[in-house]
């Protein structure tokens, strides 16, 4: 998930979501940067209105409890 | 004008009158809040247990307006504000407390009567399931006018089904009335009806003063959920509201990572369950236009 | 599901499901194409709004997702 | 989506997910491939036993309900 | 939560979010104020936009975080 | 809301919602207090059990909002 | 919610969250860090235990239970 949280973290912080950025951000974690994980991240997100999948997150009904423990 | 006529006519004015507008001014000046009430339609006779139930902090007197009137002047309460609810027959209430706790009191010890003919109700009526021990007869019809499903169980009129007849608000059927008093359902609410309260020299409308305590405590419960959203949002840095911190960045990290079809070892399932509701959605869809065959994955 | 996942395939490329598009998906894929059901499913999906229906799909109860132990 | 959509295809047509095969079902559907997220598609499925996530997100009610109108 | 129910409350009186305001409230409600976190308070708040967080309390997706005590 | 807001304060400070705490803490916010309402909240906040209240605010299911879009 | 995705972030690459991390992950998304809220969210993540809170957010993704204080 790093790379998702890092994305996050980015857009949260109103900064664009480059391949530069979110690398820069996963080194300051201590992590080692996998570049094609990186631009495919980037590229996918591009397809993506990341606010609206926030919005509809949030508007989420009382979800889907594991069928089983 | 009223000064002059008591002068006047002092020797003819009965000594009880003189003492109830010495004893009024008396309470007028000791209380902090006086409550005028109608008394129309209130039966007398359960005045007593409402003193009852505020006795201790609180003093109902059943007065003549023009009594009250003379009192309250003499104690220099300023009369042209509340004389326009000295009308009809009235309870005046004395006390310290808060006007909306005397409210709320009046409120809460309302009691209930059995219904007349014309009344409204004041509660949902439910005739419930069961015997009624009423005989069969003539009866029965007029379970059947109220559309309340009955059986005949030794001789005795059975209800078979929980049955609504009104509303609040809704005028009680006329023919309910006798079944309603056997069955032993008081749907009417009898309570002293406010018409002001005067309070440390604000005038309160009876309208104000009515205080709905599910409205203060659903405000409570939207201002919690509020303050949590925003603790939640801006991370305040409490332990138990970063947990939900830290839960919605989760769940909008898993869903955006199944929007963009990220997968890893963490988010594989979120990426197939999203698009698995989604086939499956689609498989459902035509399925119901063309019979397919097609199975629906599950 | 292989029709399905193969006209979802095109839908989110953009591209219109024919019955030639639908095959070529599947063929690539090595699966043996069956013309009937390509022709049935490319008919169904035309009475079908599939946008508006992966939007209801997406509206439903996704949350859960345990993460990997 | 569509690499998602593609790997569930192959997947349900009982073909390996490779590079390879993943690009020639993307290709088939006229999508001009991103060799960088093929690779991380399929580097990161490596790491997903498909089967067993299948079977649990299907046994997830989300799957189960589709708005049915 | 008193620095939020602070915060909170000059929000909806449509007053400013400062350390002073913040401080006058809570000090009016007889609480010994942490400047720090008041500090930290008000910084947090202005990147925030309070009204859109409101309206999407209802839908909060506040999981999983039963009281610790 | 405001008056609530500052009843919840008072609260959550273990701080008695008078009529006196309940006017500081609104004056203290800038509010023009307003008489009547002090009076009529602090009455109403007498018969409410306000823990009891936050208890179950925070145990509804906040399904609250469904998507419905 | 940059604090808490950048705190994510270090945890799900195993590392610890000090001041000095989250300062570096912060800064290396562009956002400019607060001393008084780094301190005082690195406090108050120690008390949680984040895998755990994890663990519950992925198998009941709402369900509202904020702690009643």
């Amino acid at each position: 998930m790093e790379y998702i949280y890092a994305s996050l973290l980015l857009h949260s912080a109103k900064k664009d979501i480059t391949e530069d950025s979110l690398k820069n951000v996963l080194t300051a974690a201590g992590i080692n940067v996998d570049e094609v994980r990186v631009k495919a991240v980037v590229a996918a997100l591009k397809e993506v209105n990341i606010d609206e999948v926030l919005k509809n997150a949030a508007a989420m009904p009382v979800a889907a409890a594991p069928a089983a423990q | 004008m009223i000064e002059m006529s008591i002068t006047i006519q002092q020797k003819k004015i009965p000594q009880w009158k003189i003492d109830e507008v010495k004893e009024l001014e008396q309470l007028i000046k000791e209380n902090k809040t006086i409550i005028i009430a109608n008394l129309e339609k209130f039966p007398a006779d359960k005045l007593h247990e409402i003193r009852k139930k505020f006795r201790g902090y609180a003093e109902i007197r059943v007065s003549k307006n023009t009594l009250f009137k003379i009192a309250a002047k003499n104690a220099g309460l300023d009369i042209t504000k509340i004389e326009k609810y000295l009308n009809s027959s009235n309870a005046f209430i004395f006390s310290n407390e808060n006007p909306f706790t005397i409210s709320i009191n009046l409120n809460k010890s309302r009691l209930k009567r059995y219904a007349i003919a014309g009344d409204k109700s004041d509660e949902e009526i439910v005739i419930p399931a069961g015997d009624t021990g009423m005989p069969a007869g003539p009866i029965l019809s007029t379970f059947g006018k109220l559309k309340v499903p009955t059986r005949v169980q030794d001789g005795k009129v059975a209800v078979t089904k929980d049955t609504l007849i009104a509303k609040p608000g809704d005028t009680i059927p006329a023919e309910a009335i006798p079944i309603l008093q056997k069955l032993g359902i008081m749907p009417v609410y009898v309570k002293l009806t406010m018409k002001v309260a005067y309070h440390e020299g604000l005038l309160i409308p009876a309208e104000e003063l009515e205080v709905n305590l599910d409205d203060y405590r659903s405000e409570i419960g939207e201002a919690y959920r509020n303050t949590i959203a925003l603790g939640v949002e801006i991370a305040y840095p409490v332990p138990d509201v970063l947990k939900i911190s830290i839960t919605k960045a989760q769940n909008y990290s898993l869903n955006l990572a199944g929007e963009m079809g990220y997968i890893s070892k963490d988010t594989a399932e979120i990426v197939f369950i999203k698009a698995l509701a989604k086939a499956n959605a689609l498989a459902e869809a035509i399925n119901d236009k063309a019979n397919l065959g097609i199975q629906v994955a599950q």
